[in-house]
């Protein structure tokens, strides 16, 4: 994931982007600039999510220490 | 007792009476029901006031501890159920009730409390905070909740099976009981302190009015508004609703609900990138095919096409020109010679040839009539001439001597006598054929 | 490609000269003049569009990416 | 070409020659004079004529060469 | 050619002694001496007109020719 | 050709003899020498009409040469 | 030819002649005087007239000669 714009604003920026192009009247040289924009975004949207692994829930113990939590599967 | 006088001191009897009261085994715990009297609220302190019924009334003290935990602000008038004990105040001699705890007589407490709580809070304007928006792809999720619960069961299945990727860190609380309320702020704060999180869920399973009630609890409130972070509540049923559930930026039915409201569905958002970018192509596909037939129209003006036209009319315009020009040409040089040619056949010389041809006549003419009166003169002349010539003839003296005269000249004269003559003279002796000389030998005069 | 002048103005500029040569009032040196700006045009233009093609086939190629160019999409 | 006067300018000029000789008695020493001017300026007009089929033609030729054979399109 | 008598003062003057020598009643001399302006005046006439028409249909020529054969246009 | 007097007033001169002369009464001397004098006239007016009959002949040869003959204009 | 005496006046002599010896009355003398004067005269009248023809048919044959062979005209 980007540093500075989080995921959704990326993702956001590209649905603005499809919008914006869909609606057909922007100027061919600005419409290129932004569907490249918009593939790159798409792009790289894709590649944080392809390459964000899966996770195991921690515990937040009182120490500020993560560790792993397995839900125990205890009915209240 | 440490004086042995028989008069007793106030503060020995006092002393005695208090002990009486503390250690009678009714009055150190009472349930007493009674309305309040002459209460007014002192904020931060111990509260004193009174509780009566129609025909008593007992003084009443609850300590600031105590009345920290009312859940609810007592009125005057109000009825309440306080527990507490009875006991002495020395220095007044006056004896009151401690109270340990109070709560609305009628109406269930926690209902009451839960009212005044959500009246208050509705006033402070607090559940019309702006709503937190929550992240739609949460990296680090913070669920406050109890550790052995279903709701963190729900919520890891639900979260795994939507979005695999997100990091649930579970901040394990009391969710039931009197600490549980300070448990829960303690990790609510925790995970806001931690920051790395993107949303923050709490929640507890159904239950009871009293079990849910830690998240009826105003602190609790008050921790989830404060959170940075954006906060799904997921407390008891639906049907429950708590004041977390109010003041939090989102309501879950169920835990399950809240992981779906936390987040989304990563092969969904897969998809949807990639109709994106299909559709960024198809966008750009389009929006260049519009543009190309836009300049493909322009190009195929007759301007492009047929770019000859442009000049045409100009062709035909200086040919015409031209044509005319040339027409004009030979129409002036042939008017021209027309009237050259006119003129110069009329300069004809015939009048004159005519003319000298008439003078020629004329002169002829002349020249026969200059020569006939010419001739006529001489010969008018000649008639005249002759005629006086014959009769000259006529008249010549010689035509006497033809008949025999002859006369005699001397010296060219006639000598008519004979005085004229001397002898030995030499005359001349004239005849009409000739003349013949003689000498004069004598003279007779007669 | 020229770097100041859009597509479009480019485009306006395009139909404003076929507009008014079409009108067919303008000098012959004038017309001349203005064909040749509009050829011009007209190339440029074209040269954008072809670019911008490329642009997008090869970003396609590298997505793998087929869409079903509507083969007549008439828009407008 | 001639620089300042303009071709419709020469093409008007002309046809007032024209109009004038054709309205006759035009005196010859003038009528040369005239013819001269006219001829002269038929000329010049035909050659600005086809110094512009020349010039279209090139720019069409150019331009058709590039949009049938924009396989190998050269930017500007 | 005459340098101040314009072609039609030349044709004027030989009108006016075509028609005096055609009323016949001009005195020999005379005459003989008109007719030989006459003579002369239609001859200077003619040589005006031919010369005329050698420069206007050289003009229209060199014209013509470059109209037909302007592969090879000269520039003026 | 005499230079003062003209042909006319020669042939005058001629016809004022000639009648004279048939008048018939002039003297015989006088009318010699009128004779002579006519005689004398009546030549140089033959002379003059000879010469302006030749004159007139070849003008008008050189007149219709240039109508017939105008193939071949000269120079004067 | 006589000088000062004019033909008529020689004839009017001849002619008193005439009368005079006509009348008669005239002394031989004078008569054969007059009658040589008479023969005299008659003889330069002759002479005079013989001349005056000869000089008119010699000028009328110069003349003639000269009309009828014009080829070798002389100047006067």
């Amino acid at each position: 994931m980007t540093e500075k714009v989080s995921f959704e604003e990326q993702l956001e920026k590209l649905q603005a982007i499809v919008s914006q192009l869909e609606q057909g009247d922007v100027p061919l040289e600005k419409a290129l600039t932004q569907f490249q924009d918009g593939v790159k975004l798409s792009k790289q949207l894709q590649d944080t999510l392809d390459n964000a692994e899966k996770t195991l829930t921690k515990l937040m113990d009182d120490n500020n220490q993560e560790i792993n939590f397995d839900a125990d599967p205890k009915e209240e | 007792m440490e004086n042995s006088d028989q008069y007793l001191t106030v503060t020995a009897l006092t002393k005695y009476i208090k002990r009486k009261f503390d250690v009678d085994p009714y009055l150190g715990r009472i349930y007493l029901t009674g309305e309040l009297s002459n209460f007014r609220l002192r904020p931060n302190a111990h509260q004193y006031f009174s509780l009566k019924d129609d025909h008593a009334k007992i003084s009443a003290i609850m300590f600031k501890s105590a009345f920290e935990k009312v859940k609810f602000t007592p009125e005057e008038g109000m009825k309440v159920l306080v527990t507490g004990r009875i006991s002495l105040y020395e220095a007044s001699g006056s004896y009151q009730i401690y109270v340990d705890s109070m709560q609305p007589d009628g109406i269930g407490a926690l209902y009451q409390a839960y009212e005044q709580l959500k009246k208050k809070l509705t006033d402070e304007g607090l559940f019309d905070l702006p709503k937190k928006r929550l992240p739609m792809f949460p990296k680090r999720i913070a669920v406050v909740t109890s550790q052995s619960g279903a709701v963190i069961r729900d919520i890891i299945t639900t979260v795994q099976r939507r979005f695999p990727i997100a990091q649930i860190v579970l901040f394990p609380a009391l969710v039931q009981g009197d600490k549980a309320a300070a448990d829960i702020v303690k990790q609510i704060e925790h995970a806001n302190e931690i920051g790395n999180f993107d949303t923050l869920i709490i929640g507890r399973g159904g239950g009871s009015i009293e079990d849910l009630w830690p998240f009826n609890e105003e602190i609790v409130a008050r921790a989830i508004v404060d959170s940075q972070l954006p906060v799904i509540s997921s407390v008891g049923h639906e049907t429950d609703t708590t004041i977390a559930d109010l003041v939090a930026d989102v309501r879950a039915a169920t835990p399950t609900a809240a992981a779906e409201l936390a987040v989304p569905v990563l092969n969904d958002e897969l998809l949807k990138i990639n109709q994106y970018r299909q559709r960024l192509f198809q966008a750009m596909n389009q929006t260049i095919k519009i543009d190309q037939q836009k300049v493909a129209k322009v190009r195929e003006s007759y301007i492009f096409t047929q770019p000859t036209r442009l000049y045409e009319r100009y062709i035909q315009n200086v040919d015409l020109a031209k044509n005319r020009l040339e027409q004009l040409k030979d129409g002036y040089e042939q008017n021209w010679q027309q009237k050259v040619d006119l003129l110069t056949n009329r300069l004809s010389g015939r009048n004159i040839q005519q003319s000298i041809a008439n003078q020629q006549q004329q002169l002829a003419n002349l020249e026969v009539r200059i020569n006939q009166a010419s001739r006529t003169i001489i010969n008018n002349q000649r008639q005249s001439t002759a005629k006086l010539i014959a009769q000259l003839d006529n008249l010549s003296p010689l035509k006497i001597m033809s008949r025999g005269y002859s006369y005699v000249t001397l010296d060219k004269e006639v000598v008519k006598s004979v005085t004229q003559l001397t002898p030995n003279q030499t005359i001349k002796m004239n005849f009409e054929d000739g003349s013949a000389s003689a000498e004069i030998k004598e003279i007779n005069k007669e």
